[in-house]
């Protein structure tokens, strides 16, 4: 999830030209397990980096979407994998129920790509940032020679929305 | 058939918070089921930990347990014995803990013989931190302040631990589980300091990085290259290279530093001038 | 006649202290080496550690065992113990430690007084930990001030230091010890419910959690992460974070009144008034007697409470006092604490200050008094 | 084939980490889709517990009649 | 996009740093592991060290080789480091330690952000020592920042800290890095006079005496007892005591007006002032700017330099405000330094304290401009 | 004849501040001669030492000398070697410098093999600070914070350091003066890291209080408690009992530390990517 | 001289009911090498315990001689040893030279006694003490089994001075 | 007999420990009146210069001709 957010913020900084921030949180020191990316994007300087009520939460897994789903704005947007089971939702949220983690798993055989995946749809839900700067935002990040992997998921991601 | 650790655990805090496959909690296992054997109560066992995945280990046990400050373990346990000489007292450690950071008490803990028994769970990398090299990284292998393969030597544990004069000195692995036990409850019975190395896997900060996909290819490892004392009595230098020894290597008794302070107070107090 | 150091060794004795872990350093060794032929005497145990961090994390084991610790050092060594000094205050656990100032920085001065580490003694670790510190001037008050941090450490589950320097430990005087039965001690509290209802971390209305150590039946966990009233980590909870550092500094604001020691001398009239602490209090007192002699309205406030910064004395000051001066042997450390304390009152504040490793002399507080008078 | 030996296993601890599968030396297990572990060969088992001692997460228990547990 | 803990790596491979010892510890890894492959790429060298205290030994050693170094740490790393910190501000050694706060007392909140050690980056080490700590807000800042403190480091002979935070040290930004050739690098003062003649702690009018490594023909030796102009230890000479130890204090305040940055935003008719640093500062932006919309008159003092105290900032600030604000995520540590520095001022000064691992937000900043205004 | 050592001196530093008898002083005689038996320059040489008696041996000789804080010249040795791979590095310690709250950075530049001397003069006792036992004071040996006798076992400092890695580990003694001067001088001459214990008197701190009146009767003691290796080769566990091995214990070759960091920097400014 | 000091200090406060402070200072560090020890007797309380200018010196070799004789104030007494070769010491001042060393090897056949020959010396010119308080003091004060010849190097130096 | 050997003492570092004293093995040595060494039996002199690597106080120097320097 790290990555992702990552690559949104610099998609939207570097390729779009607006100011992004990015803020990451992990469990205990830094082991494996859960963590949590926020970014921000604004036209103008973006003093506070922390996110109470985001205007869009992606929740990839049941516990991300138990933790943190009624935190949406209202008139937010919330997008969550179809894996999640239950998913506490706010009447007020536009709600969209994704299959990224399957997706990942077409595309990659495993969860690896599933980041980029809820990238594209993200980006397709809301458009915060272009399509373009994404792409390349992925191609620049990515550990290399997976680029075309990682785009391939991307456009999927982006494919997802309709 | 085996004792059931959910006995001696705090059912509260379970499941525990170490990653899939993680060797701390085989290790946990050996521990809790050699106490079992012993037939120590709860109340007289005290588990003393450092900072670390390693570290961990106590919050889940039903024994006294506390954890210390990065290193400092044996030092605290050090303090504690020689306020209650009647309690058995147990450290785990982890090679960063203990060896790096901790090298200095371990090696004084050991010299003066004091009964605390330091079970040292070898992962060959600071897993808590995420994937840093320790002094028990082998040479070669990958770590995040080590993105070149790591340059220094290692230590062998157990080889410096009876150098500074430990008299009860033993290696086991996770996947030796019964050994690990057997050694365990050997070192607690053990009246002196004695210390055991529990070979670990640590997937996520070290065999992820060093092409050990999952925690069986990890103990599969463990088991190739784990070698007995007995065994490699036989075996060439050649033969042993790469090899880590398991079982015990010392096991001699002195005398133990808290009998040894409480004759000296008895006889203080039984001077003239001792209230 | 007794010496300093000798009389924080016979303080903590009488407190009840019953192991000391250490490592030599002057001008502080006196402490360790009367403990090490004192202590087995009186049944306890005296332990030296490879190194100062080793002697602080032993203390704090042997009080976990139930033991009232305490242990004694000197600036570079105290430096080394303020890690373990976090986690005494972080888990509430009682100890004392008596650092004998010497002067710094670094190794600086070993034989010779200082007042360096004055902030340090409130500062030194990281992390916002409440801690009480206590500064004795004379030997008498190093015997009865041991004894007081004792009973506060135990009290309030805290460390509680002891600022000694080269001075006041190496000098002997004649002092009356109180009868033993004319000195308060204080036990740490005991829980009164049952193992099963015990939770290690629920404190009483005075802040501070009951303590009863292991193998009585109770078995719990201490950790120095951010825990809940269980004893366990509650790393990245945030409610009980903040509860749980607002009580640990609650728990000494509290008791205010009771930890802070000040002592007056000639405040009524006094247009000058002294604040000092340590060595260089006697200085004070030697410059004042001097200076009422010559008819100068000179004062003291003595503080022998340093932390908490015994801000309330300061109110009494009035409009009457033009100047305080802060005779201190540092580059100036709590004149700050001074000048904040007396925001509101228009008495100039002045700073005396010497690092030579010699004491403020008397002479050179009245030539002060009287330039600003 | 009687079964003399039985397996609890507690997929709320179970973490997936596939140790029992691959060690147990009689294949006694398989996994779920979730990972988890389940038993798949009970009647294979000849009660050695070692995937009981192995399991790091405590989630494994088994259980034999008394004579079996007393010859293991 | 960077990370700050990334851009303080940026910038000390741009300000010259090439040795870098360390020792894991959240959330300041990542500096460490950065190095590690930076380091030798730019012929310097990287090396773990068995604690943090053998970090910054050998942090002083390579340094005292010749070679500009730095080291990265939090919390308990940060304490462990304090003693051979001491040594390097005594025996004039440049070296910048960045400290990534995160949440205490002890072990605390690991990953959580805090502004907890202020007081500790200015007193954690026994004895008076000379130090100079700088507080980035931002990536950029941590950048800049990282290349003034190599830079202080170097032209003063000092040790620098840098104090970031979890946050400070893990949020990413848009970047953009000034070139190469616009950067300003200092380096060492060599001596002008062949090695007879050369005294090494002989300091030229600034307080700063000049300084060479080993190995080129220049011999000499340093100690961190009490020494004289040689460099040998004159432990108990109080004349050489004194004039050491003020120059080693005097040679910074000579320069307090290059090294103090303070940015200063909307105070020219601020009634309200907020005096904030670190990621604190960020949401003190953020409620001043709502503030303004709201018409309400509030304004900013941000501190860069948090020692020394950039005390003079507070002289502008006249009749005018009534109310200054202290936002700290700690129980409060700079509001006395306020207190005082504004001893003279009618102007309130309330504290804003937070200590559960989470920033103080711009809505509790805006709660009380309104409430005290 | 014998190199004087007055050329090495700092002469205004003349006489020393040792006591009478100090052995610390024939150490220093040594350790000078050495350099100079190997024409080592006075600019390539650097002596660092810590804090003690022991520590105060660097700034009376002509050499590039640092004294730093207790206990971590070695961590401040190791970080100016990596500075400064080409300089010749001397770490001159106490038995308490080095082993007691030393004992960490003795173990770890050990295991690293980096190319520093370290010469631990070994006084048995804490001379400095007056008196206090230290980890290699006999056991039953008086010292101001053992007055009822030392409890505690020693360490033997050169087997401890050799557990630890070490390449290079030797004993001498001050009465030994000949043999001490040649093992430091092999030293010098190893590439990696390299122990030389010299057993020194304390006539001030450890001699008055048992029972050795005088700088003389403590090197007899010396004299008639050492064994070299090689007789010891012949003897008996009996005969050794209490006597004290002198000579050579380990001497082999392996990568030191900052020949391999400086292939790594060779490769790393090679790849692409390297400026 | 600590202990000579600690003697002296403890005769007047303990047993001759005055006020005393006693202050020592070394070397480097605690090893052995010169020392000092000062004491203050007073009736009122002592609270600055250092001394510039004493009222009476006592320097038993030629290093104390030469670092503190000028020091002593008008009209004080300075009692140096006769083994001291040159003396500086002012007109103002009541000199004294008394062979103390010697008279300690002859009592003990050491200088380990010195202390206590130069305060019965001490004592004796001064009368700052009785005689009685100091050999109360002196038995107190010394290792066990010592008291006779302490006791008789104290009355010796009494001796000294005619 | 011919002294081939000369022995030069710097009183102002010898602090009179009366190591040469003891273990010169010709016994070349002897202490003046305030425990410094003087020397007291030149002739005997072997030219070991063993005395001259013990002093500690480096007081010693041991000198001769060069032909027994090499030689010794
Ligand atoms: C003084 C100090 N330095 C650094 C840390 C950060 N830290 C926490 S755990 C750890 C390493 C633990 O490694 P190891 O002992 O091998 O335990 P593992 O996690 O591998 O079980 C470190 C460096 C700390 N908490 N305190
Ligand atoms: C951190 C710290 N702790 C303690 C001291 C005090 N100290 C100075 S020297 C010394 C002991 C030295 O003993 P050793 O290393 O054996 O040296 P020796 O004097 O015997 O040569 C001690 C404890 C100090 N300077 N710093
Ligand atoms: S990081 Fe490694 S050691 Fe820590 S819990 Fe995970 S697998 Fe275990
Ligand atoms: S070993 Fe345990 S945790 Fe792992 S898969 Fe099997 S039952 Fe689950
Ligand atoms: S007890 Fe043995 S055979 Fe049975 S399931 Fe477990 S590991 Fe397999
Ligand atoms: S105290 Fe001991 S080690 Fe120190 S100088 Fe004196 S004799 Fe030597
Ligand atoms: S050995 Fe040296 S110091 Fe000792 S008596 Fe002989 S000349 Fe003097
Ligand atoms: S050189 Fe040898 S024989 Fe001659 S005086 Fe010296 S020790 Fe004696
Ligand atoms: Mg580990
Ligand atoms: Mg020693």
């Amino acid at each position: 999830m790290v990555l992702g957010g990552i690559i949104l913020a610099t998609a939207a900084a570097v390729y779009d030209g607006l100011n992004a921030t990015h803020n990451q949180s992990y469990g205990p020191e830094a082991r494996g397990g859960a963590s949590r990316s926020e970014v921000i994007i604004s036209r103008g300087v973006i003093h506070y980096p922390e996110i109470e009520h985001p205007d869009v939460l992606v929740a990839l897994n049941q516990e991300a979407a138990d933790k943190f789903g009624l935190n949406v704005r209202d008139n937010g947007i919330f997008i969550a994998d179809s894996r999640c089971k239950s998913v506490p939702s706010k009447n007020s949220v536009r709600f969209y129920r994704l299959p990224m983690v399957d997706t990942a798993y077409e595309v990659a055989g495993s969860e690896l790509v599933t980041n980029i995946v809820a990238l594209g749809a993200l980006a397709a839900v809301t458009g915060v940032v272009s399509r373009e700067a994404l792409q390349k935002a992925v191609a620049a990040s990515v550990p290399r020679g997976t680029e075309d992997l990682n785009l391939k998921a991307l456009d999927r991601g982006f494919g997802l929305v309709k | 058939m085996a004792v059931h650790v959910d006995r001696y655990l705090r059912l509260h805090k379970m499941p525990h918070i170490w990653c899939p496959g993680c060797g701390n909690g085989i290790v946990l296992g050996a521990l809790v089921r050699a106490v079992a054997e012993l037939g120590c109560s709860r109340d007289e066992v005290v588990v003393i930990t450092g900072i670390g995945c390693s570290a961990r280990t106590n919050a889940i046990i039903d024994f006294n347990t506390f954890q210390t400050t990065h290193g400092r373990a044996l030092s605290f346990a050090t303090g504690f014995k020689l306020a209650r000489p009647e309690m058995k007292v147990v450290v785990v450690t982890g090679d960063g803990d203990g060896l790096a950071i901790g090298g200095n008490h371990l090696i004084h803990s050991a010299r003066r013989n004091i009964d605390i028994t330091t079970i040292l769970i070898n992962n060959s990398i600071y897993g808590m931190t995420g994937g840093q090299h320790s002094p028990l990284t082998p040479a070669g292998s990958y770590a995040t302040t080590a993105p070149y393969g790591t340059l220094e030597p290692v230590f062998d544990a157990c080889r410096l631990v009876e150098g500074a004069g430990a008299t009860y000195v033993a290696r086991g692995t996770a996947y030796h589980v019964v050994l690990l036990q057997r050694l365990i409850a050997r070192a607690i019975s053990h009246k002196g300091f004695a210390f055991v190395e529990a070979v670990s896997q640590c997937p996520v900060g070290f065999g992820r990085r060093n092409k050990m996909r999952t925690p069986s290819e990890m103990m599969r490892w463990q088991k190739d290259h784990a070698v007995t004392v007995k065994a490699a009595a036989g075996m060439s230098r050649e033969q042993l290279r790469g090899k880590i020894l398991i079982g015990e290597f010392v096991n001699r008794n002195l005398p133990e530093l808290t009998e040894v302070y409480g004759r000296l107070i008895r006889e203080a107090q039984s001077r003239p001038g001792g209230e | 006649m007794m010496q300093g150091n000798e009389a924080c060794v016979e303080g903590a004795i009488a407190a009840g202290v019953r192991f000391f872990a250490g490592y030599p350093i002057s001008p502080a060794t006196e402490i360790a080496e009367l403990m090490a032929e004192k202590l087995p005497r009186v049944g306890g145990a005296f332990i030296q550690m490879e190194d100062e961090i080793a002697s602080m994390a032993a203390v704090i084991g042997a009080s976990i065992g139930g033991v009232k610790s305490l242990t004694a050092t000197s600036g570079p060594g105290f430096t080394l113990k303020q890690e373990n000094l976090g986690y005494a205050a972080m888990v509430e656990i009682p100890c004392v430690i008596v650092n004998v100032q010497r002067g710094g920085p670094s190794t600086g001065m070993p034989t010779l007084p200082a007042q360096m580490d004055v902030m340090q003694s409130r500062w030194g670790t990281h992390g916002d930990h409440p801690v009480v510190v206590l500064c004795p001037s004379t030997v008498y008050e190093c015997y009865v001030l041991t004894i007081k941090a004792v009973n506060i450490a135990e009290m309030l589950r805290v460390p509680v230091i002891v600022l000694s320097d080269a001075i006041v430990g190496h000098i002997r005087e004649k002092v009356v010890l109180p009868d033993p039965g004319e000195i308060e001690i204080v036990e740490r509290k005991k829980p009164l419910v049952p193992p099963e209802g015990y939770l290690p971390y629920r404190a009483d209305e005075d802040g501070v959690p009951p303590f009863i150590t292991y193998g009585k039946g109770y078995r719990y966990h201490i950790t120095s992460n951010n825990y809940d009233e269980g004893g366990f980590p509650a790393t990245n909870d945030h409610k009980v974070a903040h509860a749980l550092i607002n009580r640990l500094h609650a728990k000494i604001e509290k008791r205010r009144s009771e930890i802070i020691v000040t002592e007056e001398y000639m405040l009524d009239d006094a247009e000058v008034v002294i604040f000092a602490y340590g060595c260089t209090a006697r200085s004070a007192y030697s410059a004042v007697e001097t200076a009422r002699e010559q008819g100068i309205r000179a004062g003291i406030i003595k503080a022998l409470t340093l932390w908490p910064f015994p801000r309330e004395v300061f109110r009494k000051l009035g409009g009457r006092v033009r100047t305080v001066i802060v005779p201190e042997m540092n580059m100036g450390q709590l004149v700050v604490e001074v000048e904040a304390a007396l925001k509101d009152n228009p008495a100039r504040v002045v700073p005396l200050n010497r690092v030579d490793g010699k004491m403020i002399t008397p002479g050179q507080i009245l030539d002060l008094v009287k330039e600003v008078i | 084939m009687l079964t003399r030996y039985s397996i609890e296993l507690n997929h709320a601890w179970c973490k997936a980490c596939r140790i029992c599968v691959d060690f147990c030396p009689k294949k006694v297990f398989g996994v779920n889709e979730s990972g988890r572990a389940v038993v798949v060969n009970i009647e294979k088992c000849v009660g050695c517990t070692l995937c009981e001692l192995w399991c790091p997460d405590f989630a494994i228990k088994v259980e034999g009649s008394e004579q079996s547990g007393e010859a293991s």
